[in-house]
């Protein structure tokens, strides 16, 4: 219990905040706004050529231009380097009154978190986009407009979500990408899947919204404001109340953690993900792999202040983190559909993220982002063409030997590239980026951080395995091939000429992209060994990011870094085996990644039917049947999720409604309309039309009347008559 | 101005019933349109803006003895709300063009004399003519229920009628009771003016006393709004009325409890409502997470929106009783951006009913195939419904419950309730989209059902033909405008909400001395 | 007081003749509920008129002033007008269904 | 006494009325003898043109009764709304005689006709509703009563030919010869506790026993006895249960004008009665009385609407409904002299009017020459007969009490009034119970307006004479906008002038 006196006089002693103008310059770049408005410009003009029932590729070029825009002014104030900047766009929701304001404007925060994740949000997207505009080429007069109003949308969302000055303005951006999530996952809406898929990512993530909500509502009544800057402010001065005792500062990370989760989908609420893929891929690939998805990390990164005020909440995302990234890396070595085994390994790289930020290195989960975001985006964008050319065949059992086959060569070329970087194989960007999260698990002190650490470096021998399960049944071994019986666009028979099936190989749209995004796979690693402007800060380019930002507490080497704080700026380091954890790991996750590699070529290039010998020789005995079987099944986990939530919800569902008709309707409402019909019935039998029956209740009627007066005299006025 | 904007839609229904049936319809439509023009001339001349001041008022002596004067005037929360109806309208009249083929004469003359009942309940200063507004919007709805609703419209109206009626009726009863105490007071001179008689109430009444009129006026009120578990009127009612019907219970009649709730218990029983605010909230989210769990097993799609609504209102309750600023705002916000979405949602509902004649989920089907345009807003106005933000819903329920957070009573920002009623009440978000995504997911999107035939009698293309579109087009735009410019309504609405609430920081600070000093010199927020 | 006359025991005072009226009334009242011929009905409450005069002439000499005997006067005559009626009644009555019995005029009746 | 014989002159020129109309009635010239009506109209106008000037502010001061505030609205209520009652028994008086004449079926007999006999009556009636308003002592009071009550046995008798009539009067006649032995016995009694019969003497005499605290039993039982007996005219509970009976038996235009003159009578019997005993020097009624009068208005007004919900005959329904109407009557009489009388005079004229309104519809139409039984007879007459269906609706809406109508601002005063007297919870009770009755008003509204016509419905026609029909819509026009000079009717019926 706080001693509200003795507060209020700390309060009142302290300095006033700072004028936000002295910290930040709000300068009138008139061209920043430009970055959130050109994809704004695209979705109305893509929903008029939707209207107007366009068609041509036009929806797609507006889209792919404009996106472009927004990247080139991103780099372009990426290399301006400014200070941490406000650019007031116009008000939004202003509440002021005598005494306080709700003040949160449409305006941005760009720090330099900032623009490292516009950077690859908006590049990525305008090359995605692009390849959207051949991989949708079926659709071109049906859906066609309506997708890239989805992807113009999307981009819209997500850059407000990143670059929003205020928490509203991300929360605006966070349900903004989680509707375009929707919109796009449902873009096949004649697809009962796609419909549900689409639904149970919207609602889930509303799970993770209210979270986020509540922690706004917490913040702003903790801190009276929800700007960055002033929140910065106040956290650094320290003046603020926690308004409900205690509990008000501690509760704020792990309400946003339940955000995070949500959206980037972490245990427990990670289900809606996988059954996101049925939207069309390069959807999977920019919303559900490159960026989205780590609008988490970004809350997290974003919000770090908060999380070192109850530091014990970060250990919390740790293990969330470490335990989500092993248990959709089992699940993901189960599975045939290559989407889902890339949307399981996501979520398994996700996992990674947060174990980095829960390991306070938020330089090792933001570099992890930004190389994930390319090399991810290869391999679903490598799926696509599969799709695309197979008629929607995914099944690794269905389809095998693409590197030899006429003009899919980029594409397993491609593909092997993204799988080297998420296996994490040496000197590709994956290594580096996974390494700089694993190592900093040995460093940081935290309750079990070692065995999470070991664990994480298991489960990077299992992606390693996965991953090149993948590769190796399909692009690798004898040609051979069967059409999927999915077609993609509304209706209409692509492939499938009269009976014999012809793959049709992508073309140059889907390969330029594909090719200068693996190329950015394998540059993503170069950050590593650049930059480094800043003292005691290992960790190149993206940690001098994260450094200049409001993140910067959870770089290593920080001064403030707790690690630091506790030991002192150079004494921070931890041990693994008795040797430096970050040279340790170099060669730990070499090893294992080299492990699962050779694994997966053995049991699934060279030798293929021990795989399935492994696999019955599981399913035979007793003790393990249950492994392969329950990893197929995905742990029940949405099967759980059913019985626990949702059904007893519409079981409950239905007893409201019965009450409701019944109790509340039925007995109380329409009962006691019926009371005066039901006594009147009572009296009806006077009215028997009988002249001296009347006679004789009229004059009972009169006695009873002068008793009850009696009575009602003894009542009120104790017998007294006058 | 006032009386204007009363007597012109009577004038218009009389002349409607008068003249040849087959102008019934232009001549509504006209003569609503005026009606507009002079709404929003009246919001041009208006001085009222941003400032808490009754304007366009004037008074016409009546019965001298009973101090009956009949007063009009608007503040700025009225004339926003009068600006609604006055919106609706149009577009209601004009939703009905094809659905409505018998007696058109009394339909239309019945609309607009619900327009007239409706703006007379926002604009009255005094508390007879509110009241007799309030009461006679009931029978204009009766009959448009009774006569041109579908199948089981008799009982419905009956109930709609009686239950609203007999609550009204004990709330007539709290008014007179004040109004004797003041004329007590006044040495036996009687009026019914609210300013006096909230001036009186809150001067002059003791907390007993202020605990009865609140529940009095509680009972009228929240059968209107309606709270649970006073609702059941209201899904029968929706599901039977006919479209246009529908779209203005729920767009404006609804709004009539809130108001009532905003204009006379807030200022008048200010010290019962801090002692019993925590009741009625319970109520309130009561009703939010009830009719949310309801609206999920529904089959017929209006039946689904008519509880989406007692779940709304819930919210926009809440956000009255957490008793500052942020939330009587988002409270006001929530009665327009209500009438805007849920309004459109109707005229969605029916306009798919009068094509297919069926609103039964299950007989429904993939009709973003047949039907893109009705799609499109279907699934716009939905979202605005469930809350996203940069739409109206959003706002609204965003401050309705960050004010039920915050009005937590320990320090800065003083209120009864706290975070765990928001907390809970957040829990309807969830629930909303749930619901409504369901019902998207049903009969939107998915597979086409081949039994589903478009009625080719109904005289309607397969798609929206251009008058629906023209219906949809000016709430989408309302959405949008109120979702990202809110200022347009908090701004100008501030220091009337102020006024109202002034009350409030009194008792406050009385039992929690200091608190609202905090805010000044610590937070940025607090130091603009 | 003109009565005491009566007897030397018997001391008839007002409160006699107000039991003696209400006794009338109640007779009255009594048989009016009991009796099925409809002119025995009318005749009892013609006995509970003249209860109502009886009672107006007591108080009339307790008063010492006439207006209760005035009174009397006017009960006679409007006894005397429902008379008429009563009998004009009971013809029509005993025309249209040949009978004095109240219980058979039961047509008009609910439940 | 000579200020007494002018204040007679309203219902000398009814009884005047009278004389003429009994010998007109018997010309055997059917033109001429289609003047009865507008004749007795005529001397209702006369009589109502009267009241105001004879019963000046300033001539009631000097009159020594007791309330002398109520003989000019009595008056003008009673003359108003008894204009509509004769307006609406146009064509229904002797209805299938004279139209026999008319067709040549058959001759005029004068001992066969009744058509003069019905206006005598209903002249002296109404004579005797305005002789109650203007008594000064105990015999005028029961004089006045019997004159407004023993015309309307004869009415019922003689409304139609049908057995059910004449049923009807005979339960009408013995129980209100009953009744009206309980109250002359009460009066009795208040002779006895008081020894005066002069009114203002009794209001004296109580006032004094009252000071020295000792008002004895006798006046309590005295008062209760006659207030009961008086209640039979306002047909409140317990002296209610002839009254579903014999509107049903009675023909319409009797039913309307019984709905009527008695009630009036006897709320201005109750007024002036009860002035007696209570509110002298701004004290109340004396606690029983006062309880008694609570709980038969609250038993009334319940009793009378509940059973309302369960009839199928329109007229059994209004019957009902005017039961309860009684007992808001009774809150204004309970709230007392000023505000409370006003209201409840008030409440008669616009009760009246709706009433009325409703009777004259239901008179206008027939069914194979019979007047219509049941309520459902009225379903779908929207298709037939819009206005008249129009003004069904609005006649039920201004009895429910729902604003803007007339009948809403009654209710409002009658609340204002209750209120202002403290009497919360009857208020309350009210109001439930207009809740209640909205149930088979609703019915009367929906009914004609909404419902489609049934075999039954199919067959109802107006009748021939066009004067019910109008009165219907007049009323029914003047239910809608009277409320725009609602000033006007509170001054005309304000008695504490």
């Amino acid at each position: 219990m706080i001693d509200v006196t003795l507060q209020l006089a700390r309060i009142v002693q302290a300095m006033p905040p700072v004028p936000a103008s002295e910290v930040l310059h709000v300068s009138g770049q008139w061209w920043i706004g430009f970055i959130l408005w050109c994809p704004l410009i695209s979705l109305v003009l893509c929903g008029l050529c939707a209207a107007c029932r366009v068609k041509s590729k036009l929806p797609a070029w507006i889209t792919v231009f404009s996106l472009a825009i927004s990247f080139v002014l991103t780099l372009l104030l990426a290399f301006m380097d400014t200070p941490p900047e406000r650019v007031e766009l116009f008000k939004w929701i202003n509440v002021h009154w005598d005494g306080g304001s709700f003040v949160a404007n449409f305006a941005f925060y760009i720090d330099s978190l900032t623009i490292l994740w516009m950077s690859f949000v908006t590049g990525l997207g305008a090359l995605i986009a692009l390849y959207a505009s051949e991989y949708m080429e079926p659709d071109v007069g049906r859906g066609y407009a309506r997708f890239f109003a989805g992807i113009s949308a999307f981009l819209f969302a997500m850059i407000c979500l990143v670059m929003g000055d205020n928490l509203l303005m991300l929360y605006l951006g966070w349900e903004g990408v989680g509707f375009a999530s929707y919109w796009l996952i449902g873009y096949y809406y004649q697809k009962p899947e796609a419909v549900a898929a689409a639904k149970k990512a919207f609602i889930v993530n509303r799970i993770g919204d209210l979270g986020l909500a509540l922690a706004i509502y917490l913040i702003w009544s903790t801190f009276g404001t929800i700007q960055y800057n002033e929140l910065i402010t106040v956290l650094d001065a320290g003046t603020y109340l926690p308004v409900y005792e205690n509990w008000s500062v501690q509760a704020i990370p792990y309400l946003l953690m339940l955000a995070a989760f949500g959206k980037s989908a972490q245990l427990p609420l990670y289900v809606w993900l996988p059954d996101a893929m049925e939207g069309p891929t390069p959807v999977s690939a920019l919303i559900h792999a490159a960026t989205m998805v780590t609008a988490g990390v970004y809350l997290i990164a974003r919000m770090y202040p908060f999380f070192l005020l109850a530091p014990e909440s970060l250990h919390v995302v740790a293990w969330v983190g470490g335990l989500t990234a092993l248990l959709a890396a089992t699940i993901g070595m189960a599975q045939y559909d290559i989407k889902r085994i890339f949307a399981y390994s996501t979520i398994s790289q996700l996992g990674y993220m947060f174990l980095g930020l829960g390991v306070l290195t938020t330089y090792g989960a933001a570099y992890h982002v930004f190389t994930h975001a390319f090399f991810k985006a290869v391999l679903f964008l490598t799926c696509g063409a599969i799709m695309h050319g197979f008629a929607g065949q995914l099944d690794l059992r269905k389809i095998s030997g693409l590197r030899r086959m006429k003009g899919w060569r980029i594409v397993s070329w491609t593909m092997f590239i993204g799988c080297l970087c998420l296996a994490g194989f040496p000197l590709t960007s994956g290594y580096f980026s996974k390494d700089a999260i694993l190592a900093e698990a040995f460093v940081s002190q935290g309750p079990g951080f070692e065995v999470l650490g070991w664990m994480a470096i298991f489960t990077a021998f299992l992606t390693a395995y996965y991953t090149f399960r993948v590769w190796c049944r399909v692009c690798a071994g004898e040609v051979r091939c069967e059409p999927g019986d999915e077609h993609h666009g509304d209706d209409h028979d692509a492939g499938t000429h009269g009976g014999e099936f012809h793959p049709h190989a992508p073309r140059f749209a889907i390969n330029i992209v594909l090719l200068l995004i693996a190329a950015g796979a394998l540059l993503a690693a170069v950050p590593y060994f650049m930059g480094n402007e800043v003292e005691h800060v290992a960790g190149g380019w993206v940690a001098d990011m994260v450094h200049d930002s409001t993140a910067a507490e959870g770089v290593p080497g920080h001064p403030e870094h707790p690690a630091s704080a506790l030991h002192g700026a150079e004494a921070h380091h931890g041990s693994i085996l008795g040797m430096d954890p970050h040279v340790a790991m170099y060669w730990i996750s070499a090893c294992v990644g080299g492990l699962g590699l050779l694994l997966a070529f053995w049991l699934h290039l060279w030798r293929r039917q021990d795989a399935d010998r492994l696999r019955s020789w599981l399913l035979s005995r007793f003790w393990t049947r249950w492994l392969p079987v329950a990893m197929e099944n995905k742990w029940y986990v949405d099967e759980v999720y059913h019985a626990f939530i949702r059904a007893p919800l519409w079981l409950f569902g239905h007893i409201f409604y019965a009450i409701d008709r019944y109790i509340i309707d039925g007995l109380f409402v329409d009962g006691t309309a019926r009371l005066p019909r039901l006594l009147a019935r009572c009296f009806q039998p006077l009215q028997n039309g009988m002249l001296q029956s009347y006679a004789v209740t009229m004059a009972g009627g009169a006695v009873l009347i002068a008793l009850l007066m009696l009575l009602m005299l003894q009542f009120f006025t104790g017998g007294a008559v006058s | 101005m006032s009386w204007l904007l009363i007597l012109l839609p009577l004038l218009g229904s009389f002349v409607i019933i008068v003249s040849p049936g087959r102008l019934a319809k232009q001549l509504a439509l006209v003569t609503s349109l005026v009606v507009l023009g002079v709404s929003v001339a009246a919001a041009f001349v208006f001085d009222g803006w941003g400032r808490g001041t009754w304007e366009l008022t004037s008074s016409v002596e009546w019965v001298k003895e009973w101090g009956l004067v009949l007063q009009v005037g608007a503040d700025s929360v009225s004339l926003i709300l009068v600006l609604l109806t006055t919106f609706l309208m149009p577009l209601a009249i004009l939703g009905s063009f094809n659905a409505i083929k018998s007696r058109t004469k009394e339909y239309y003359g019945w609309l607009l004399g619900l327009q007239a009942a409706m703006t007379g309940v926002f604009l009255a200063q005094d508390l007879v003519l509110f009241y007799v507004c309030f009461e006679f919007t009931l029978v204009p709805m009766f009959f448009i229920i009774a006569i041109w609703g579908s199948k089981n419209r008799a009982h419905a109206s009956v109930k709609f009628l009686i239950y609203t009626f007999t609550g009204s009726l004990i709330t007539l009863a709290g008014f007179l009771t004040l109004a004797w105490s003041y004329a007590q007071a006044n040495g036996g001179d009687w009026s019914f003016e609210i300013s006096a008689l909230t001036n009186h109430a809150v001067s002059a009444l003791s907390l007993h006393e202020q605990a009865w009129l609140l529940l009095a006026l509680l009972i009228g009120f929240g059968v209107k709004v309606p709270l649970f578990p006073v609702h059941t009127w209201l899904p029968l009612a929706h599901t039977e009325a006919p479209t246009a019907g529908s779209v203005v219970l729920a767009g404006v009649l609804l709004k009539l409890g809130t108001y009532g709730l905003y204009r006379f218990v807030l200022p008048m029983c200010p010290e019962a409502v801090v002692e019993w605010a925590p009741f009625v909230a319970i109520l309130s989210i009561i009703g939010i997470l009830y009719a949310a769990l309801i609206c999920w097993v529904q089959t017929d799609v209006k039946k689904l929106i008519a509880y989406s609504s007692v779940s709304h209102l819930g919210f926009c309750v809440l956000g009255l009783f957490a008793l500052n600023p942020m939330g009587v705002e988002g409270s006001i916000l929530y009665m327009i951006n209500h009438g805007l979405s849920t309004g459109a949602l109707f005229f969605l509902i029916g306009m798919m009913y009068e094509r297919y004649h069926t609103r039964d989920m299950g007989e429904l089907g993939g009709l973003a195939r047949t039907m893109p345009i009705w799609a499109t807003f279907m699934v716009f106005f939905v979202l605005a419904s469930v809350g996203l933000p940069g739409l109206n819903g959003f706002v609204s329920e965003f401050l309705c419950l960050i004010a039920t957070f915050t009005a937590g009573g320990s320090g800065a920002y003083p209120g009864v309730l706290g975070p765990w009623y928001a907390a809970i009440a957040a829990l309807g978000m969830v629930l909303a989209a749930m619901y409504l995504l369901i019902m998207v997911g049903k009969v939107v999107f998915g597979p086409t059902k081949a039994t589903l035939r478009h009625d080719e009698q109904s005289g309607l293309p397969v798609d929206l033909t251009v008058r629906e579109i023209t219906v949809l087009v000016p709430l989408a735009v309302g959405c949008i405008v109120l979702g990202i410019q809110p200022d347009l309504i908090i701004d100008n609405t501030a220091t009337a909400v102020a006024d109202t609430l002034a009350v409030y920081q009194d008792i406050f600070e009385e039992s929690m001395p200091g608190a609202a000093a905090f805010v000044d010199t610590s937070l940025p927020g607090g130091a603009r | 007081m003109t009565f005491q006359i009566a007897s030397e025991f018997t001391q008839v005072s007002l409160a006699h003749f107000i039991i003696f009226s209400a006794l009338l009334f109640v007779v009255g009242l009594v048989g009016f509920f009991t009796r099925r011929n409809l002119i025995v009905m009318f005749l009892c409450t013609e006995l509970m008129f003249q209860a109502a005069l009886v009672a107006f002439v007591a108080f009339g000499r307790y008063w010492f002033n006439y207006s209760g005997q005035v009174f009397v006067i006017f009960i006679l005559t409007v006894a005397a007008a429902e008379a008429a009626l009563a009998l004009a009644l009971v013809v029509l009555l005993h025309r249209r269904r040949g009978s004095l019995n109240a219980d058979d005029w039961k047509e008009l009746h609910e439940g | 006494m000579i200020d007494k014989l002018w204040f007679l002159i309203p219902e000398l020129i009814l009884f005047a009325g009278v004389v003429v109309v009994a010998i007109l009635g018997l010309v055997h010239s059917n033109r001429l003898r289609g003047w009865v009506p507008w004749t007795t109209g005529l001397f209702i106008v006369a009589a109502g043109i009267s009241v105001p000037l004879v019963y000046t502010a300033e001539a009631m001061e000097t009159s020594g009764l007791l309330v002398p505030g109520l003989a000019a609205p009595a008056g003008m209520i009673a003359c108003i709304v008894a204009l509509g009652l004769l307006l609406l028994s146009i064509g229904r008086v002797d209805q299938r005689y004279e139209l026999a004449i008319a067709q040549g079926r058959a001759v005029f007999d004068p001992i066969r006709a009744t058509g003069g006999e019905f206006h005598v009556f209903f002249l002296l009636s109404l004579a005797g509703l305005l002789l109650v308003s203007i008594a000064n002592d105990l015999i005028w009071l029961f004089l006045a009563l019997e004159l407004a009550s023993l015309p309307t046995y004869v009415m019922v008798a003689m409304s139609r030919g049908s057995i059910r009539a004449q049923e009807a009067a005979m339960k009408y006649f013995f129980l209100g010869a009953m009744s009206a032995a309980m109250f002359l016995y009460g009066f009795a009694l208040l002779y006895g506790a008081t020894g005066t019969l002069v009114l203002t003497e009794i209001q004296a005499s109580f006032a004094d026993q009252i000071a020295r605290g000792e008002l004895g039993i006798l006046a309590i039982v005295g008062m209760l006895l006659a207030l009961l007996g008086i209640g039979f005219k306002l047909a409140a509970v317990p002296m209610h249960l002839y009254a579903a009976d014999v509107y049903e038996g009675a023909s319409v235009h009797v039913t309307a004008f019984l709905g009527f003159v008695p009630k009036a009578a006897g709320v201005i019997a109750f007024m002036i009665l009860l002035s007696t005993l209570g509110w002298a020097d701004g004290a109340g009624l004396p606690a029983p009385i006062l309880i008694m009068l609570w709980v038969v208005s609250v038993l009334t007004m319940t009793l009378g609407n509940i059973a309302a919900l369960l009839q199928k005959s329109v007229k059994r329904m209004l019957a009902c409904s005017s039961i309860a109407h009684s007992g808001y009557l009774l809150i204004g009489i309970i709230a007392g002299p000023g505000a409370g009388f006003n209201a409840a005079m008030l409440y008669l004229l616009i009760y009246g009017l709706g009433n009325t309104t409703s009777f004259a519809v239901l008179s206008s139409l027939q069914r194979g020459g019979v007047e219509l039984e049941s309520v459902e007879d009225l379903a779908g007459l929207r298709h037939k007969h819009p206005w008249s269906a129009t003004a069904m609706a609005i006649s039920a809406g201004s009895l429910l009490g729902f604003p803007p109508l007339l009948g809403f601002w009654g209710k409002l005063a009658l609340f204002i009034a209750g209120i202002a007297s403290g009497r919360l919870v009857l208020v309350l009770i009210a109001a439930i119970n207009s809740a209640i009755s909205a149930w088979y008003y609703l019915r009367l509204v929906g009914l004609p307006l909404m419902a489609d016509r049934n075999e039954r419905s199919e067959a109802v026609e107006s009748i021939h004479a066009p004067w019910p029909r109008l009165v219907g819509l007049v009323l029914a026009g003047m239910l809608v906008v009277l409320p725009v000079i609602l000033g006007l009717l509170y001054w005309m019926t304000d008695v504490s002038r």
